[in-house]
């Protein structure tokens, strides 16, 4: 059967749905960073970003860019009303003292046990950067990531244990990739949802982590965008 | 009288000397204090360490004092950025140190050199690479890394207006590191928009405090 | 929709509970948060432990708790005030227990309790009473008392305006330790004089945001 | 010869002339708290209240209190134009990190190293209340002491070793007392000035600690108060 992975943005509408009313949400720079657009518009969202701002909005109309309002990925962004502006030193305050209800994170591996790998490859000729990412990793209750299942040359992201120097031990507790949505549960990985087309065992072959199919999965469905 | 307020850049940053730490505002090019930084190049001082969040992106800013190759090694969270070659170029053929540290723990450290502390357990960065050569405590059974205080010799700040007492306030999302590390160098010099008459800051709203600063100089309009 | 605030006293501070630790704001009279410890006091709770930096004068406030009975500890900096006489009383007694702690150390504590560390290394109370207990440690030459984070169960702040989403500014040296408190505690209420619409408190002023805080009652004004 | 100790008003204005333009200055509970009536009126000094104020003006008309302006004693107080308000984390950053000029306490004893006791008496009877001396007594590099040179039962308060319990050790620079102006130094307890009608022996009788006459000292002359 002929199946579509999800694209980029249909992986952030999909983990869009799960942000609730009233959550102070940290979108993680790549992917995560496209959530913000699918949020249920009925739902009053703020998002921090650890530059010092919550409340950010959506990028500013041609002409109205301002140089002093980005977000962490040094993009043009907005305020909503209600926002506020902080130093660097609160916004971490926020981060690690677990005050964010929400983190969502992109990321190069995910293990078993929630194991995430997302800041650098450990390659000697890329130069390392960290930003917030084990701030965010580390703060959060609820961490979730976004990522595709699989590298650009088909290798497994999901795995026993990542080979890829660590962000933080034991954080993520939810997948969204573009075959799947799965949850990092203290009983193993356990699959949630399935894309149209797909099915159970070619997912686990496409995942060098044990994977348990919940007993009432779903067909991972999103909207064409 | 108490009046911080310099004429220029250059007396600014008198003071600078080869081998400083230097502590510099800003988040990408936001908050950053691009004259003072200028002002650097025009003096013969190098061997510098720089304390940043990032390290400079198009021959701007601490990129060009990369450039110029006035920097020994540059403390920052996120070197990697669209624009940023001279860091990249640098690293590779080891000319520059690179320190990288997860960016709360750089805001922390930073505070904790302003504010007279000795150290403080994190949770951010056990069990990775940056708890290499660092102490492991467990404490109410979760491990924490000891973290040590950062100061610099200078500290370089942009803000938005200062009075002459050097209270200040920022603008928006380019606020950032300038507050804390106003707090923990020796030397604090503020670059700003728009000098104000003394009462025109509101006493509630005023971000950085007049204590922590040695001189502000007019930069200029972003 | 967000919207954080509640009608009445007794709202706010459901979920206060036996044996919790409570977290209240003020110096003096100035920011003390009178109204939701009158409501504690129409509860049946008791055996709270109370974190502030007073220990509650002339039968208002925490006095008017101690002197309720529902008290088993108090943390604070200054028992010590004119018009404190059932903390003298009752620790003579020995009917509380009393913990006395620096003020900036109290501040800290708090903070490091709101911030997600473990501890902090602080050279104030070395070589003295405050010392007792505490692991001390050399670090780069100075001598440190290792600190542990405090947090509450419930944290009762007081500040001047809110709006829905539990924004807050606060009135002059009424602001004190209920910003850091407000970071470090389960359930955060806040006691306020005024609720303003959604947009109306400028976002380069507002000092403790929204996030921080779970719930908010109209207070009557100071 | 008869003699004329000081006034608690005027050790105070002796310690004012000391306050010199541009300074930041804390003032300890007590005899200190006088200090601002009396520095001269050309010098533009700041003063900092622990429970958050910079730039802290004299007591407000009366009928002009504002109970939410208050200094660290609980007394109402005023703004001066320039000044501003904090919370208490970052008073106690500006206390403990160094960042006032000076600060001036009362002292129950201060020894011959600059050790200050000065925050309980270790009396069991009476409660202790530290607030913020501890961290005023470390935080500044210019500690400075404001008190009578006995107690009232006429034992030195200047003494070899602390007897009550400690404050800070090695950390106060120079004392007034209604007697003296005595400088803590490496070299010992140098004696600057003495008032009118007292000598040196006499100052030697009243104090448990070495004192040294400096070669230069004056005579202690303050105004009428």
């Amino acid at each position: 059967m002929k199946y579509l992975p999800l694209t980029e943005r249909q992986i952030a509408w999909r983990a869009a749905q799960d942000v609730s009313d009233g959550t102070y949400v940290n979108l993680g720079i790549g992917i995560p960073t496209l959530i913000a657009n699918y949020v249920p518009e009925d739902r009053e969202v703020i998002y921090h970003s650890e530059n010092g701002i919550l409340g950010m909005g959506p990028e500013p109309m041609p002409g109205e860019e301002d140089p002093d309002l980005i977000n962490a990925g040094k993009f043009f962004v907005t305020i909503l009303k209600g926002g506020c502006f902080f130093d660097s030193s609160l916004s971490f305050v926020m981060i690690r003292g677990g005050h964010l209800d929400l983190v969502f994170l992109g990321a190069f591996q995910v293990s078993e046990k929630g194991d995430i790998a997302n800041w650098t490859t450990g390659d000697e000729r890329t130069i390392p950067s960290v930003g917030g990412a084990i701030d965010l990793a580390v703060g959060c209750e609820d961490v979730r990531v976004l990522m595709r299942h699989t590298t650009k040359t088909g290798e497994p992201k999901i795995v026993k244990e990542c080979t890829y120097p660590l962000t933080a031990k034991k954080v993520v507790k939810r997948i969204y990739t573009d075959l799947a949505v799965i949850d990092v549960t203290e009983k193993g990985m356990i699959v949630r949802e399935i894309i149209n087309g797909y099915d159970f065992d070619k997912l686990k072959s496409v995942t060098a982590a044990d994977l348990i199919l919940d007993e009432n999965w779903k067909y991972l469905i999103v909207p064409e965008i | 009288m108490i009046n911080k307020i310099v004429e220029d850049t250059r007396q600014a940053i008198q003071g600078i000397k080869s081998g400083d730490t230097v502590l510099i505002g800003g988040f990408g090019d936001a908050g950053v204090p691009f004259k003072l930084i200028e002002a650097i190049l025009r003096t013969d001082v190098c061997d510098l360490t720089i304390v940043s969040n990032n390290a400079g992106t198009y021959k701007r800013g601490i990129e060009a004092l990369l450039l110029a190759g006035k920097l020994r090694k540059i403390i920052c969270s996120y070197p990697r950025s669209s624009g940023a070659t001279a860091i990249v170029e640098l690293w590779k053929n080891r000319q520059v140190v690179l320190e990288v540290i997860p960016q709360g723990t750089l805001t922390e450290r930073i505070r904790a050199g302003g504010a007279g502390l000795g150290g403080f357990y994190t949770p951010v960065g056990v069990n990775t690479l940056i708890a290499k050569g660092k102490e492991v405590r467990v404490i109410d059974g979760k491990e924490y890394l000891l973290e040590k205080p950062i100061r610099g010799d200078i500290a370089l700040l942009k803000a938005n207006k200062a009075d002459r007492y050097g209270n200040l306030v920022y603008n928006k999302s380019a606020r950032n590191f300038n507050p804390i590390m106003a707090t923990a160098a020796d030397i604090v010099v503020v670059e700003v928009n728009e000098i104000v008459e003394l009462g025109k800051l509101d006493p509630e709203s005023i971000i950085t405090p007049g204590i922590f600063i040695d001189r502000v100089v007019l930069g200029g309009q972003k």
